[in-house]
């Protein structure tokens, strides 16, 4: 499997350790990510509050780029263009989109681009999701199948945030206000899933910028659900996330009097330690609140499974009503 | 769908929104139920909830509206634009208030003082450089428009150095002249456009 | 926009499904192009090959065939019939060398007035992009001659 | 002639006599008020009219329907020996029989009448006046040289069976069974579950008058059970519907019970002796239990149970026959096969009804998710005294008392994700439960979250009132997430509703131990399959297409085949009940007339030109075509033929005639509504 890889600026620096835990589990899992040459910065939320048309321009660039690259020289085969980063996936996405939608959208953005000698075409590439790809092409039986060191008793908090589940323009692949798929991503790594009604929620985003207060109160709602539920760790997927809850777990510790000391790793760290990998090969080691205490259960002998006790039957004399049948999840 | 004969019933700022929106926001379809209010997860800072700024906006409140911290207050979640039962477009209506408050003069004066000075500063980068640089844009943010913040923000900023999360100095990407051509006739486009 | 070419579409409209929906797009005031002329059948099975080569031969532009979506069909499947029918009658105009836009046959229920509205709509814009058919010239190969030039070379 | 009627007609434009085809065609143009005049010149198409070949008359007036226009029509048909009417005003589905009729007072065979529809798909389509004209007299030209073409017919008649079928044992289907049960004449009532009630019989009380429902509907259930004219088929299903109105064969499935009717006498015992216990997701709407042999409830009608094979013990693994045990009667049955029934009825009444939207699709109001989340069906299975709780109100633990319960409006419904209709029935049930939690807990208090109330039937704007009254919180916004993520130590351990309070202009977080999604009506699962095998219409949402919205809403488009209640749309008891008799009336009406006149439109076959080809046989969906094999030649059964068409287009030796759709007819039409459309001024030359 090939995909095209737009790692999005902060998978080159403050999220080094998404990058390079990414790239360590798909060489075990036989994926190829190749960089597109030269791509520029998806402009995040900001430079479409700035002006409409570069920003649409600046995305363009980088679909442009990626279906030269990806799609091959005869531009038959549809490429696909896997980003990591929640708002780099939805910019990219959005942007295929709105342009399919608007031809005279799709007219200025191309006007634009042969100043640089490049055009596109809306619809010419698939953009996904790293998740989306790590559960729908690998697969939770590939995944399974390369699990070397179960989590076992490690009891995570999947943290979806907004964008990777919401628009959903054109790749919508789990439920936009309750995903499951990162969690049974988890549970196929032997991981303990805690329920985190939070899952989808907003992690602050730029507001830490913008109004530190607002901010650091979405990141204390986050911390004190995943606590509540007694996670050991919340398990992310995008940069953004991982820095605002990481990086300001103190400061919300020091504005709320809360004394949070949850550890924040990308999902892709813990699929790396699950397939034996050692914790510096997926970047461990650059959080700010340190995994390593709770890490280090996992290696340990697993503990008996007499945690879940078997489902009872209810007796006769039980006057509980029955609960709403889900569909099965699996 | 808005027709141009329904459109032509609308106020001015109505029209001028719409026109501003990357492809069409359906905002003549709001039913004012309120599940924008209700989602947003800043709701309670900001000065109007988005389902009263839609009402505002069809009232033709040019200036209560783009002088309004709501739009600066958007976290970009989508939750509003996901429930909305009429499918508004609503983030990107937010996206297009921010542009339209920035243009007329009156992002200095919101209640969010602080976006519009960090959304330049980012814009700035990525032009100049082709990609964010993090230390750049937090300190000339910083300096520039929150002097009096950056300390607070400099604990911050030695811990993602101690944790080679945060580069020194700029990458610029290879073909930042073909970039920046791009731009400059986008520029261009967009201001043809508003002659027209 | 004075001097438009306004093309002329037959339209054969099914007794059940879709006269209903163009007399809906009108009882709605749903405004589209004056271009379509109506004729009722009792279902798009019912029409021949030979009334849409007559339309076509006669002077129309276009000719829209509107029936019941598949599987609502007022007479069971009269247009799965008529699809059967219309896709060899295209094979045919093919190799006349009469473009695809200019008979069209799409579904519009008794509640589709706007659906209705639109198809026409958006065919008089194919059309008009393609300009006037012309059938004897196209398909029969005649040339039309002024009829003071016919005159002159009688009369010589 | 013209000035003994010069208050009826402003112009009236004369031709040559003497017409090609020695027809004399009358073309009447209408105003229509403004609706027609506005857009079109319709005194500028009556004088073009009225210089056209055949045109003996042509005249334009303010509203050719009036009892004055027809009369003009009627006077200048045995003045000016008129034989072709065309009338140029509305669609001829609004006006057609109105002008055959007054042709035929006349003495002039309807059928030689046409219309040209100027208004639906003229001057209410386009502004533009000019191109409106333009296409009116096209319009006009083509009925005119339609007409001259046209034969006098003579409509058919059939017998109409008198018994009918009734499809859904619902309030609407049992309101039509019994009207025309009552009428003398005989009904068949096929329900697809094992007892009739529908919807209806799961509730506790039904709005604004809190009726208790079962005191209501229990008395109709057992009248139809025990009526003479009435066969109820309980647990079947139509399997096949053939014919056309007035003979329909009707072909039932009855499903095997596993219980022998003759032998049971509903005591019950099976039921109480049975082991197996599982959750009723169908009655009890997944609140409660049921056994594998059950019944919906103990006043069930009929009161025979069924045995549910997918949980019986003995049909999965072969033993146990508890029931059989107990039986005083012997009247279980395990060998029992399904059974079928044919019908001959000469209508059919759909009232099929309609499901529950799936709350779960709305996961952000977390229903499965949640506990004490609760559907509205689940809700009225609670009040109700004889459901799972006894009619307590309490949380899922089937203990707790709540305090605080929020109910939410517009479920699936108003919602473009969703349903984008109004589901009617929703607002005023949630005003009813608002006063059931006060009832049963006085201290409790309810908060209601709606966009708006609808409470637009006859006492319903009165009991909002008294429910506001008795101290229901009333908070408009539309919901935006019921959360059990608690942000304080204010919030933990209840359900949060977070809302705008849009008459504030705040959000808001109201804490609440149970909520109540009042989710919407959809169409049943299946509605488009049995609308295929009925031969009828389903709109966008898959509700069953009515004749007309407004004037016609218990017909369809297909003639003896009816529609009442909640599958046509979403309706509560009132409108379900005066629709089931709607279509009751509608169906006593044409069995009082023995016979229905049909229209002539048939495909005959000439037998001297049939190449006995065979292709129409097979071509005909109502197997009207039969083959002589000793004469070669195919024949149509005109009783059995719809009048479609198919056969006549197919025909490659054009032996087959469509009754006023022949082949001349058409083409005459497409020639005379493209007369403008020639190049007049050019001679054609064949290529050299």
């Amino acid at each position: 499997m090939r995909y095209g890889y737009y790692p999005g600026c902060s998978l080159e620096r403050n999220a080094g350790a998404y990058h390079t835990s990414l790239m360590a589990v798909a060489a075990q899992l036989g994926v190829e990510f190749a960089e597109v040459d030269d791509w520029n910065c998806c402009g995040a939320t900001e430079f479409i509050a700035v002006n409409r048309l570069r920003a649409y321009a600046l995305v363009s660039r980088n679909l442009a780029l990626a279906a030269r690259q990806t799609n091959g020289s005869n531009g038959a085969a549809r490429g696909q263009l896997v980003a990591p980063c929640s708002a780099c996936f939805l910019n990219l996405s959005k942007v295929d989109h709105y342009l399919s939608e608007s031809p005279a959208l799709t007219n200025d953005v191309n006007n634009a681009l042969a100043a640089g000698g490049l055009s596109y075409e809306p619809g010419s590439l698939r953009v996904r999701h790293l998740l989306d790809v790590m559960v729908n092409d690998v697969g939770y039986e590939r995944v399974a199948a390369t699990v070397r060191r179960p989590l076992r008793g490690l009891r995570v908090a999947p943290y979806y945030g907004c964008l990777v589940v919401r628009p959903g323009f054109r790749e919508r692949f789990d439920d936009p206000e309750y995903p499951t798929s990162l969690d049974r991503l988890m549970r196929t790594l032997g991981a303990t899933v805690v329920d985190f009604p939070l899952k989808a929620h907003c992690c602050g985003g730029h507001m830490t910028q913008i109004s530190r207060d607002v901010a650091l109160e979405l990141i204390r709602r986050l911390l004190k659900n995943a606590a509540d539920y007694q996670a050991d760790m919340i398990v992310t997927l995008c940069p953004m996330c991982q820095l605002n809850l990481d990086a300001f777990q103190e400061s919300v510790n020091s504005m709320f009097g809360t004394e949070y000391r949850i550890p924040i790793l990308f999902f892709t760290q813990l699929m790396g330690l699950a397939f034996g990998l050692p914790p510096a090969a997926v970047g461990i080691g650059k959080e700010f609140i340190d995994a390593r205490p709770a890490l280090a259960r996992i290696g340990a002998a697993p503990p008996a499974e007499a945690e879940a006790a078997p489902k009872r039957k209810p007796r006769r004399n039980d006057q509980s009503l029955p609960l709403p049948q889900m569909p099965e999840e699996e | 769908m808005a027709t141009s004969a329904s459109l032509s019933r609308t106020s001015d700022f109505f029209r001028e929104v719409v026109a501003e929106a990357p492809v069409d926001p359906r905002l003549e379809a709001c039913l004012q139920c309120g599940t924008c209010g209700g989602s947003c997860p800043s709701g309670p800072d900001m000065d109007h909830t988005p389902r009263a700024l839609f009402a505002m906006i069809a009232a033709g409140m040019r200036d209560a509206v783009l002088r309004s911290n709501t739009p600066w207050y958007c976290v970009s979640c989508y939750y509003c634009m996901e429930r909305c039962p009429q499918e508004i477009r609503i983030t990107d209506v937010m996206y297009t208030l921010k542009r339209m408050a920035i243009k007329a003069g009156y992002s200095a004066q919101t209640s969010a003082p602080r976006a519009p000075g960090f959304a330049q500063t980012f814009v700035d980068h990525v032009e100049n450089y082709g990609r964010s640089f993090e230390l750049g844009l937090i300190t000339r943010y910083y300096l520039s428009h929150r002097p009096l913040d950056a300390l607070k923000m400099a604990p911050l900023g030695m811990g993602l150095l101690k944790r080679k999360r945060l580069d020194l100095s700029p990458r610029p990407i290879r073909q930042i002249d073909q970039l920046k051509a791009i731009l400059d006739r986008a520029r261009e486009i967009d201001a043809a456009a508003q002659l027209t | 926009m004075e001097n438009e070419f306004q093309p002329i579409i037959v339209g054969f409209l099914c007794n059940w499904c879709s006269y209903r929906a163009a007399d809906l797009a009108g009882t709605a005031r749903v405004h589209y192009a004056p271009t379509m002329r109506p004729i009722r059948v009792m279902c798009t099975a019912r029409v021949e090959p030979e009334f849409v080569l007559k339309a076509l031969r006669e002077g129309a532009d276009g000719v829209l065939i509107a029936g019941c979506h598949p599987g609502e069909c007022h007479y069971v499947e009269g247009n799965i019939k008529a699809l059967r029918r219309f896709t060899l009658l295209k094979a045919m105009l093919r190799q006349f060398g009469v473009e695809e836009e200019r008979v069209q046959l799409v579904w519009a229920a008794a509640s589709e007035g706007k659906q209705l509205a639109e198809a026409v709509d958006r065919m008089t814009e194919q059309l008009r992009a393609l300009g006037p058919l012309r059938w004897r010239q196209r398909v029969l190969g005649e040339q039309p001659v002024a009829r003071h030039a016919l005159e002159v070379e009688v009369g010589g | 002639m013209n000035a003994e009627t010069p208050d009826r007609a402003r112009h009236a434009h004369h031709a040559t006599p003497g017409a090609e085809h020695g027809e004399r065609v009358g073309v009447y143009v209408c105003h229509c008020g403004h609706n027609i005049a506005n857009t079109v010149a319709v005194e500028e198409v009556a004088e073009w009219a009225g210089q056209q070949p055949n045109v003996i008359v042509a005249r334009d007036y303010k509203f050719m329907c009036s009892s004055l226009g027809q009369e003009l029509i009627e006077q200048d048909i045995q003045q000016l020996g008129l034989n072709r009417v065309v009338v140029a005003a509305c669609s001829p589905h609004m006006h057609e029989k109105t002008f055959r009729t007054a042709c035929q007072r006349a003495g002039l065979n309807p059928y030689l009448f046409e219309m040209a529809n100027i208004r639906e798909m003229g001057s209410w389509a386009t502004d533009d006046r000019e191109a409106a004209t333009q296409k009116a007299k096209a319009q006009v030209k083509g009925a005119v040289d339609r007409a001259v073409r046209q034969q006098p017919l003579e409509p058919l008649y059939v017998d109409i069976n008198p018994n009918t079928l009734v499809v859904g044992g619902g309030i609407a289907g049992l309101t039509a069974a019994l009207e025309l049960a009552n009428a003398g004449y005989h009904v068949y009532l096929v329900e697809r579950d094992s007892s009739i009630g529908g919807h209806m019989a799961k509730l506790d009380k039904t709005f604004p008058t809190l009726d208790c429902a079962a005191c209501i509907l229990t008395p109709k259930m057992v009248d139809v059970a025990n009526h003479p004219n009435i066969t109820l088929l309980t647990w079947s299903e139509v399997l096949s519907v053939h014919g056309y109105v007035g003979n329909f064969t009707v072909r039932v499935r009855k499903k095997a019970r596993f219980i022998n009717e003759e032998l049971c006498t509903g005591c019950g015992t099976c039921v109480e002796k049975c082991p197996v216990r599982i959750i009723d997701q169908n009655f009890e709407v997944g609140l409660g239990y049921r056994k594998a042999v059950y019944r919906n409830f103990p006043q069930a009608v009929p009161k025979y149970p069924v045995i549910d094979t997918e949980h019986c013990t003995f049909f999965q693994r072969g033993k146990c026959r508890a029931c059989e045990i107990v039986c005083p009667t012997d009247a279980i049955d395990f060998n029992q096969k399904d059974t079928f029934v044919d019908l001959e009825v000469g209508n059919i009444i759909l009232a099929t009804g309609y499901e529950q939207f799936d709350a779960r699709r709305v996961s952000q109001y977390g229903y499965g998710r949640l506990a004490n989340v609760f559907t509205s069906m689940e809700f009225e299975r609670m009040v109700n005294a004889a459901g799972p709780t006894a009619g307590r109100v309490v949380l899922r633990d089937g203990v707790t008392v709540p305090r605080r319960v929020g109910i939410i409006h517009c479920v699936g419904s108003r919602d473009k994700n969703h349903h984008e209709y109004c589901s009617r029935a929703c607002c005023m049930a949630a005003l009813k439960f608002a006063h059931l939690v006060h009832e049963r807990v006085p201290e409790a208090e309810v908060f209601n979250f709606y966009i708006d109330i609808r409470a637009s039937g006859k006492h319903y704007e009165e009991f909002y009132h008294r429910v506001l009254a008795e101290g229901t919180h009333f908070i408009r916004g539309r919901v935006a997430e019921v959360t059990d993520a608690a942000r304080g130590p204010g919030e933990e351990g209840q359900l949060i509703i977070q809302v705008e309070d849009t008459l504030i202009g705040k959000q808001r977080r109201i804490p609440v131990d149970m909520v109540i999604l009042m989710a919407g009506m959809e169409s049943r699962k299946d509605a488009r399959q049995v609308a295929a095998l009925f031969g009828l219409g389903c709109d966008y949402d898959g509700w069953f297409t009515e004749r007309h919205a407004k004037l016609d809403p218990v017909v369809t488009m297909t003639e003896g085949i009816l529609v009442a209640g909640a599958c046509q749309g979403p309706k509560a008891i009132p409108e379900s009940v005066a629709q089931g008799s709607a279509a009751a009336a509608r169906v006593a009406g044409m069995i009082g007339q023995r016979v229905m006149k049909m229209e002539p439109v048939r495909a005959s076959i000439d037998a001297s030109s049939c190449s006995g080809c065979r292709i129409c046989n097979n071509l005909c969906p109502y197997h009207a075509i039969t083959f002589h094999e000793d004469r070669k030649v195919s024949e149509v059964i005109t009783a059995l033929c719809q009048g479609c068409g198919a056969c006549v287009a197919a025909c490659p030796s054009a032996a087959i005639s469509g009754a006023h759709f022949t082949r001349d007819q058409v083409l005459a039409q497409i020639e005379g509504i493209l007369w403008d459309a020639r190049q007049p001024e050019v001679l054609w030359l064949e290529p050299q």
